[in-house]
């Protein structure tokens, strides 16, 4: 399903309801099923429950992956987001073929992220003020980083600069696109060289590590930001666990590699729970809105303190 | 030096051991001269046709000959006076990253290169050439003494990778690589960076975000190691082969992804039967490159170094 | 909060007792209101003539009470909803360097601040207010965001001094605060130093290379601690008194040595007495130097701070 | 004695001495004595062959601590050196009284060390090279910093980059001058400032550390060299080693902020032996002139080797 159809049948669907009393969702292909258990506290959770709840464990507060549309969706003001660049897609550069060859599994992973790329990039208000934004979607082919995924991040910072816009990334990712090999290594080097332009210019770019974030995208542009938001619990690093504790063949503490566990050696600038992500951005920009004069301050209390309400998907 | 074999490169050795023997009878035995002859013509018609038909697995064998120049050898060789400089002035001289101040023909150059150490003891401190962030870090205050400087710098990467240990994540490794690029990206003097063995994945690239990328004939640069690569997509650790194929990781492959913008050849057998050779073989293609760099305004240097990222890539554009 | 009576103020709390136990006998033997008057009388003149007389080393103690507003202090009650920023970015966050977004009054500004900890955990977290190297590092990459947003950097000092340890020393202390010196000259942005208690040594002063510095009225501020100086020139630790008299490191004497530009009151007493009346008329000092250096341009911003230290020094030409 | 006066009749005698043979040196005043125990191995030598081995001794490379106008003599080519500054002198700006007054300390720090302050400034030629050179003098109140250091490092920098010059400064200091309060702490920013200007402007700053280097002189100039050199054997650091073992209350190792500790901890670029120091520099000026054309090109090997005569001293 295209993105914008599914923007549109989403919208639609809002105003069909509106007004009406919430009505229980049924079990379908686009949804799981109708209970999850935490992956943390191994609580059965009602999935619809989880969902309003921004797929954070009302126990726990464990914070489930989630999609790159059900993150714009708690992210942009609604029917904000506009996206660009949903043309892009990969081609397959060196032939490439494991135990199948690479458009299959394009194809596959498009099947069961219900997307084209592993980034959705576009547009958007976040809590009034306009942004750029790209999202990585883990369960797009891992959230790996290949030519297109790098073309996108480089074309939304190229908008940023250019329309003087905030730039947010929220990066998910396993690492590289071994697929199209050395393509692939280099867009640690395009989205950096291209992010390098982007902050001499002024521009404000914040990165959010959301669970996991490894490799490539972590050494290039994920670790970038002027200002560095994990979300509670993500795994963040270069390396993958196992292949350290191949390496130096010893147990590795629990906590390592977690955003808290980040926090605390200086890697990330704060831990910021999904409910309050949005709010804290609008904050974030609102201050890095400068007065030109003393008396056109804009604070951050001057948000409108918009309720957002999280969307139902059937 | 008396030259390793590669297990590829077993019946060449048979050969020569048998020329060897053969060689020892001749003076009480004259006549075998001309078994001597033929045999040593096997010889080079073998070595020819084995290093006409290289693998990729046997280029890479190459590259990770454990006799191979690595960025000392080069450095001496260029400026036996060169100058090295040591530490991140924050708390580590990391020895996987040597870096100094090198003539390098008519230029003055910031040498900055990966170490993989030749002694078992130079291995251990260098971590078989995976620098820790600190080492990233050092040559990150080089790349910005060489700019302030107006220095080319020159890059020589011979790594399996960045280190993934402990200390390593906890002190941010993927920081410290991902502001090289950034920085890296930023300079506006000429960065020509020479992948003379392995060029292994980001921890590679993050002195290699260069204006100029040469690679040595048999040096090899992937997003990820084969035998990663293997395990994770044939789930099977003997699939390296398949795997170094599959992902086009040889110079010649990769200057015709239009990646490396230039292949500096080895002597047959590879770079470590000739030092001094390759060494100024390097020097040459490095120069010529500089030669042209160094022609550009600092501004059109960065904007060329810009460029050439910016163009990387293969999508379709629907 | 109850306040804890330093040793100097004994007297003053010999009195409060009294007045307490009499007030308890008020109900039953009203003609005791009297006394009560006359002691709180003797109370306020003494605490008065106490404050008038305080001779270095009672400063320093007022500066070092244990229950003295720290930097959080100043950030919470200047903006409940301040954003807190975290580390260097290369394996360390350290708590008694605090750093964040603060909207102070119309400005919004890095703040930075040296933290001492209140509970005994905390305050070993803190090394009780004196940053490690990576300290200084996070407020450096502090100091460098503020540049590039265009926004005031207002540091707030309070500590020992840096921290003298074996890790502080491998990962270069000197150089963090050389490196914090040599920055914060370049900055392009009004930089206002408030020294809120104790101002130690290199320590301090590589949060301190500001346009304007403050200090609170009973502050103090000093190249060594007196305890080092009566040590080293007296040899003797009794002297401590002596040192912090011929060190002149008071607040007032400081302004009168012309490095300082404003002195902060407190209320009687000391800052610990109302927190939320020494934050709002930090606040307003703060601000009014901040009315006065964003009237400059960004570059004459950056000499008035070069010039203002290349002024400081006392010395004859013959 | 005047600075100035040392060098004219030290240039005098070298002219009288010119083709005599080597004469036996007798004690003096002004010397020590005519054998010195080494501070390392204890082998008693020979006072004056010690010093035409530039005050390093020959069995266990143990370098001395040298004066200012030794090192001169050791780093500038002969004649070469012309001092600036030299009419600075401290005054007493808080009256500054412990067991005895600052000022009788300052005479008292004069006469033993033959200079007015704790560093010497000026210009010379290093093999034929143009340089800047402040040279600390530890014998001097403890090579402390007072406004007068902080005043001629700050001037032989700004001539420095009048001049274009490479600013060449050998610190030995066991920190501030606490006769000077609050001033002497600032010269750490005001020194740090006019080196920023320098650097900003492209100027290039070797900084050496000699036997000790310590507080506020690290804490400043000294670690902000483009390039940093330390002698062998070399104590340098923030803190003192007693105060630190105090403070974590356990011992040290015993190389603890020994220049080849601190080379081992990447806060040093070299180690470079007294012997070869001028030359290193020669070097590394040569290195930083960099050629306009490729032609124009100035390699160390251009240096005239000119063996230089360790002076005599009487
Ligand atoms: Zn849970
Ligand atoms: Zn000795």
């Amino acid at each position: 399903m295209d993105l914008k159809d599914w923007f549109d049948k989403r919208k639609k669907r809002r105003d069909d309801e509106k007004g009406k009393a919430p009505q229980p969702i049924e079990p379908s292909d686009d949804i799981c099923a109708l209970w999850t258990n935490c992956f943390q506290c191994r609580e059965l959770l009602y999935t619809r429950d989880l969902r309003v709840n921004l797929h954070v464990c009302p126990k726990c507060q464990y914070h489930f992956r989630i999609g790159a549309i059900e993150r714009i969706d708690q992210l942009a003001d609604e029917d904000t987001f506009e996206e660009s660049d949903a043309n892009l897609t990969s081609s397959d550069p060196l032939k490439f073929s494991d135990t199948d060859n690479y458009p299959n599994r394009q194809r596959e992973a498009s099947r069961k992220s219900g997307l084209t790329e592993a980034i959705v990039t576009g547009t958007c208000k976040i809590k009034t003020y306009d942004a750029a934004l790209g999202i990585m979607d883990f369960g797009h082919f891992g959230g790996s980083m290949g030519s297109v995924v790098g073309e996108k991040v480089t074309r939304i910072t190229e908008r940023a600069q250019r329309d003087k816009l905030p730039l947010i990334i929220v990066s998910s990712s396993g690492g590289a696109r071994m697929q199209e090999g050395i393509f692939s290594l280099m867009q640690l080097a395009k989205t950096s060289s291209a992010l390098k332009s982007f902050q001499d210019a002024g521009g404000l770019y914040i990165s959010i590590l959301a669970e996991p974030t490894f490799g490539g995208v972590t050494a290039s542009f994920a670790m970038l930001g002027d200002i560095i938001i994990a979300e509670p619990g993500a795994r963040i690093g270069f390396a993958g666990r196992r292949v350290i504790e191949q390496t130096i063949r010893q147990k590795l503490p629990a906590d390592f590699q977690t955003a808290e566990y980040l926090l605390k050696h200086g890697q990330v600038d704060m831990v910021v729970e999904r409910a309050k992500l949005a709010d804290q951005l609008a904050k974030l920009i609102a201050f890095h809105k400068l007065p030109e004069k003393k008396t056109a301050v804009t604070t951050p209390d001057a948000v409108p303190a918009r309720p957002k309400q999280p969307t139902k998907v059937s | 030096m008396k030259q390793v074999p590669l297990e590829f490169e077993q019946p060449l050795a048979v050969l020569a051991q048998q020329i060897e023997a053969i060689k020892k009878q001749l003076a009480s035995n004259p006549e075998l001269d001309k078994d001597v002859q033929r045999l040593q013509e096997q010889y080079n018609n073998l070595e020819k046709s084995l290093y006409a038909n290289l693998r990729p697995i046997d280029h890479r064998e190459i590259a990770r000959h454990q006799q191979r120049p690595y960025a000392r050898d080069y450095f001496e060789r260029w400026d036996s006076e060169w100058i090295e400089m040591h530490g991140d002035r924050k708390g580590a001289d990391d020895p996987a990253m040597v870096c100094g101040m090198v003539n390098l023909g008519d230029y003055h150059v910031l040498g900055i290169g990966t170490q993989k150490g030749r002694s078992l003891r130079e291995k251990q401190q260098c971590n078989f050439g995976m620098p820790q962030p600190e080492g990233y870090r050092k040559a990150l205050r080089l790349f910005h003494h060489a700019e302030k400087f107006n220095m080319p710098v020159v890059t020589l990467i011979d790594t399996p990778g960045a280190y993934p240990g402990m200390h390593a994540e906890e002190h941010n490794q993927a920081e410290a690589i991902a502001v090289n690029l950034f920085e890296l990206s930023g300079l506006t003097v000429p960065v020509v960076a020479v992948v003379t063995g392995e060029g292994g994945s980001g921890g590679a690239l993050a002195i290699g975000l260069a204006n100029r990328i040469l690679m040595l004939e048999h040096s090899v640069y992937s997003v990820i190691s084969p035998e990663g690569c293997a395990s994770i997509l044939w789930r099977s650790a003997d699939k390296v082969s398949e795997a170094c194929e599959a992902m086009k990781m040889t110079a010649r492959e990769i200057l015709e992804l239009g990646v490396v913008d230039d292949v500096i050849e080895e002597p047959l057998g590879g770079a470590h039967h000739d030092f001094d050779l390759v060494a100024k073989k390097a020097k040459e293609t490095i120069c010529k490159h500089l030669d042209q760099l160094t022609k550009l305004s600092r501004e059109e240097i960065r904007r060329d170094r810009q460029q050439k990222f910016r163009n990387i890539g293969a999508f379709v554009e629907a």
